[in-house]
């Protein structure tokens, strides 16, 4: 008989799915492969999550493909200057390594730069905002 | 009184110093790293700032993050809990220089406290007694000639040490050479301060603390002692108030002199003079200056919120009370509990499946955890603190095993079993026991299990 | 020492009872109806014994049940905790008959106390003010005739009751025979005894109890007075000691008084003398011959544990201290967290899905809940309490107000909101209160949501 | 039928990744398996029930169709005094009502009767046992 491998990573997809989609369940079959997962019955504690900086970014922007995200807490700035124009608009093309914002932390402007070239989709912070670790700032794609 | 805090730190020291800001109507800033986005402290702050990746040096020891999120969340002050940069002297200067107040001591008294040799000069130079020991980092060549000075056996120390790393116990002279090699490796790797010094080695001390309290304006008292010599590799594992090995005459001459150094260097905040008490004399070792784990022990005894008493003083109150009006009562216990395997000592991270804690008269529990938590391997394996209180030291000894038989943590190994055994032992019954009874009884179970 | 206890009762109390036991190295009995076989205080006891179905008159009130299981697990004791038997003079008589050790006071003082027109005679000829009213049970034409000369409102009381069953307001002579007629049904339903006596209505007094602890060998303190003045339909609902509404002078007073009534009548064991404050004098009202719910908030001043101190006297151990060694030290507050819904009052039963207990500096839980436990509909609602200790009364609130902010009890409804509103109210911080102001702000909030 | 092999490891590794992403329940199907895990549904508490008088008389047989159980805490005594031999044997036919046995409680003997008639299957308690309410003393049927 042949042995069962499991495909670890589809299932760790599926548990990210179910998180962000805040689902019960997800049933899923594909190329003879039928896989199921479900939440625990049992919420890990029923007081809500103190309020966290990130209200704009969801998780779900947090885990598009194209999300930028803040590799340090700050504040965030649009443009070189206050009053500056921003960088960039949504819908112009991004090089790889662009300057897309800045987040000042301890008084040094950081540039945050695109990872990779695409279309800047979304701008998912506002100039002035304190923003943290990890937080989805754009979505480049 | 400061406004809004930010609680550098994690686990159930955070959570401590939340409940500490909640009762003083001071609002609270949790930071955390990816690892800890569910944990208990960012669960009840009132704001919380993920600060970065899960590895300390990338969020709880990266100071830029921790000022940044100081910033944006406007707050007034910064306590750094214990253990990550509770004893960065650097630390404490930045965040004063960026305009909100540390809560500890100054960053001089810090710093002084910091280098082990340091300490132990001020100390001697204020009439504190030391253990007999090289006045200053030695040189290899000088080490040899000044442990055949002391005798053998000795105890060589990283000068910027802490937390037993970088210790080595030498037994004879053809041991020296390798171990202080060893020795400098660790403490450079721990500290990046190769500096050594030697110290005699005290065969059966007990390790002895004083918890000092001062304004910075001319009052300290002390909260009596901690006999903390239940220690594996120099971790404390049981702590108690008062120390079953001292009489109220030796009990009060130690506090009495460690009150006084306090006093002659100004000190502000609280912090902790920790002595090695052997053969009925006292040995300083070092000064903590921030809040110790055990802190709960001698809250249990006084009835004094030590976390309370260390923010007001740190936004400028006055104590307001001298020693006179500190009246201790009873005994208290602690038992750390690590997430960790009894016998083997391996950590266990992983997700807290049932989480119970123990109720009830005279039993308090300092912990984070709850059902569903993670315990992640990125940190320290302390988990919680079980405390008891008693009005004699066999009533809280005995209030301490029925609580430890009410403790349910599943899911994770945990050395609860460890405690059970220990409380139980005819030597922590009598209070006979040194700094490596310990050691000495794990070795007796690997032999006869 | 007793080597074994049989604990008739449940909940909460039952093991507070075994906690006290374990702590003084005696073994445990629980019975438990067929509604509590996975309840905490079986899971804890040593031994267990189902003795009957869920009804409480086939279980915990089951005398011969409770014997019978007393008997075949060979106890030395049976503690009868509070409510079911604890005040049944038959049920003490019983146990001691049978040969075991009724943990409580005498059979003749149960009875004294449990009437409550004989307990007042008593206390007045013992020199305790009591209420003015008439002086044992009435017919309904001298009902009337006595009314109208202490004057309405009236209260109406059944001579056996307790717990509000049985007691009626009456503001007109002409609404006093109505009155008088659901008052002595409800005796009738509630006691078997359709006595009924009057009392003058106090308009706006306070609960104000204090606690006796007596050897019966000479030996009687009291621990200080408790103000349960928070309380709804009788009930108590939150409890602090000291009473905010004396001074020192005031309160010393009247437990000199109640401490020497006892003294006089050679009680043992511990008690609850029960007063009406209004208008800077105390009127008895009645006393419990018992443990009391809110005995840990007397506990948490004086550092004295009363089911330990209770099980040692009744071991015809002598109390071995005096008045002048109790000492009081800052405030504390109790609240009874209810399974019902916090502004309906609805019983809630079911099972807990969620429970996470507040812990740290200064809080207590007394509470038989865990995650997965259910909650009969049977018995009583109180399912914990959450009992704060604090140097003074508003750190005490403030911890307490912490704690409340941290409890879960997921699955059943609670009236831990309830609480968190009462905690926060401008009377309660200011302790302007008493027995009436919980039901007009209920009515307030009624009104105006 | 085919002896059923199972695919120890597979489970192990599925159990693995169900605590892994916190989810509840996995079922996967791949090559004609299919396996589900779930979570325990959480046990009430991890301590161990404190031992009861009943160590004889498991829940099985107190749900046995069958089973009389006693209507109260006390000592059985299987025949009328002591040394005399019991009521009834194992086998024997039983009327309904007829004696089974005595509990004695508070000194008074409570004669057990036959809530049917039918035969002695089993006799679950010793003489001289103490026995709780609800525990299963004998198989009637």
């Amino acid at each position: 008989m042949a042995a069962v491998t499991v495909d670890a990573d589809l299932i760790r997809r599926l548990a990210a799915l179910l998180e962000e989609t805040g689902l019960g369940e997800i049933e899923y079959e594909a190329g003879g492969h039928r896989v199921r997962v479900a939440r625990r019955a049992m919420a890990p504690m029923a007081t809500t999550l103190a309020p966290t900086l990130d209200a704009g970014a969801t998780t779900v922007e947090r885990n598009h493909p194209g999300a930028v995200t803040a590799p340090m807490v700050g504040t965030v700035y649009l443009g070189p200057e206050p009053g500056a124009p921003p960088f960039l608009q949504v819908g112009d093309k991004v090089l790889k390594g662009q300057t897309l914002l800045i987040i000042e932390a301890m008084k040094v402007m950081n540039q945050i730069q695109a990872p990779r070239a695409g279309t800047l989709r979304r701008v998912l912070v506002e100039n002035g905002a304190p923003v943290e670790y990890g937080e989805a700032l754009a979505i480049v794609e | 009184m400061f406004a809004k805090v930010l609680i550098a730190n994690r686990g159930e020291i955070a959570l401590r110093i939340h409940r500490a800001c909640r009762e003083m109507g001071i609002a609270t800033v949790a930071v955390h790293s990816t690892a800890d986005a569910d944990a208990m402290h960012v669960r009840l702050a009132d704001e919380s700032v993920c600060i970065g990746p899960p590895p300390a040096r990338d969020s709880y020891l990266n100071m830029a993050a921790i000022l940044s999120a100081a910033t944006i969340a406007n707050v007034d002050a910064i306590h750094p809990g214990l253990g990550f940069l509770a004893e960065n002297a650097g630390f404490a200067q930045m965040v004063e220089e960026h305009g909100f107040t540390f809560i500890g001591p100054t960053p001089a008294h810090i710093a002084m406290m910091g280098d082990k040799i340091a300490a132990k000069r001020a100390m001697r130079a204020l009439g504190v007694p030391v253990v007999p020991g090289s006045e200053g980092s030695l040189a290899d060549e000088a080490a040899a000639g000044f442990a055949a000075e002391i005798g053998f056996p000795v105890l060589i120390k990283a000068a910027a040490g802490g937390g037993g790393k970088g210790m080595r116990r030498v037994d004879s002279p053809d041991m020296l050479d390798q171990a202080l090699r060893i020795a400098r490796q660790e403490a450079m790797a721990n500290f990046a301060n190769p500096g050594i010094y030697i110290e005699r080695f005290l065969a059966t001390p007990r390790h002895i603390e004083v918890q000092i309290l001062a304004d910075g304006q001319g009052a300290v008292v002390h909260l009596g002692e901690r006999d903390c010599s239940i220690q594996r590799r120099y971790q404390k594992i049981i702590e108690e108030a008062p120390s079953p090995a001292l009489d109220d005459q030796t009990r009060q001459a130690v506090a009495r002199t460690a009150t006084e150094a306090m006093r002659r260097i100004g000190y502000r905040g609280i912090g902790t003079l920790e002595f090695l008490y052997a053969d009925g004399g006292f040995h300083f070792i070092e000064m903590n200056t921030r809040l110790q784990v055990e802190h709960p022990v001698s809250e249990l005894i006084t009835g004094i919120d030590l976390v309370r008493e260390q923010i007001r003083v740190a936004a400028g109150e006055p104590l307001g009370y001298g020693q006179g009006d500190i009246h201790f009562s009873g005994h208290a216990m602690e038992c750390r509990i690590n997430a960790e395997h009894p016998l083997t000592f391996l950590p266990s991270p992983g997700r807290v499946s049932d989480y119970h804690a123990p109720g009830g008269p005279g039993i308090r529990v300092d912990s984070a955890l709850y059902s569903g938590a993670v315990v992640p391997p990125d940190y320290d394996s302390l988990v919680a603190k079980l405390i008891a209180h008693g009005r004699t030291r066999e009533a809280c000894r005995m209030r301490l095993m029925r609580a430890l038989s009410e403790y349910v943590i599943g899911g994770i190994a945990t050395n609860l079993d460890l405690h059970r055994a220990l409380i139980g032992e005819p030597d922590f019954v009598a209070g006979r026991y040194d700094i490596n009874w310990l050691e000495r009884w794990i070795a007796s179970r690997a032999t006869h299990p």
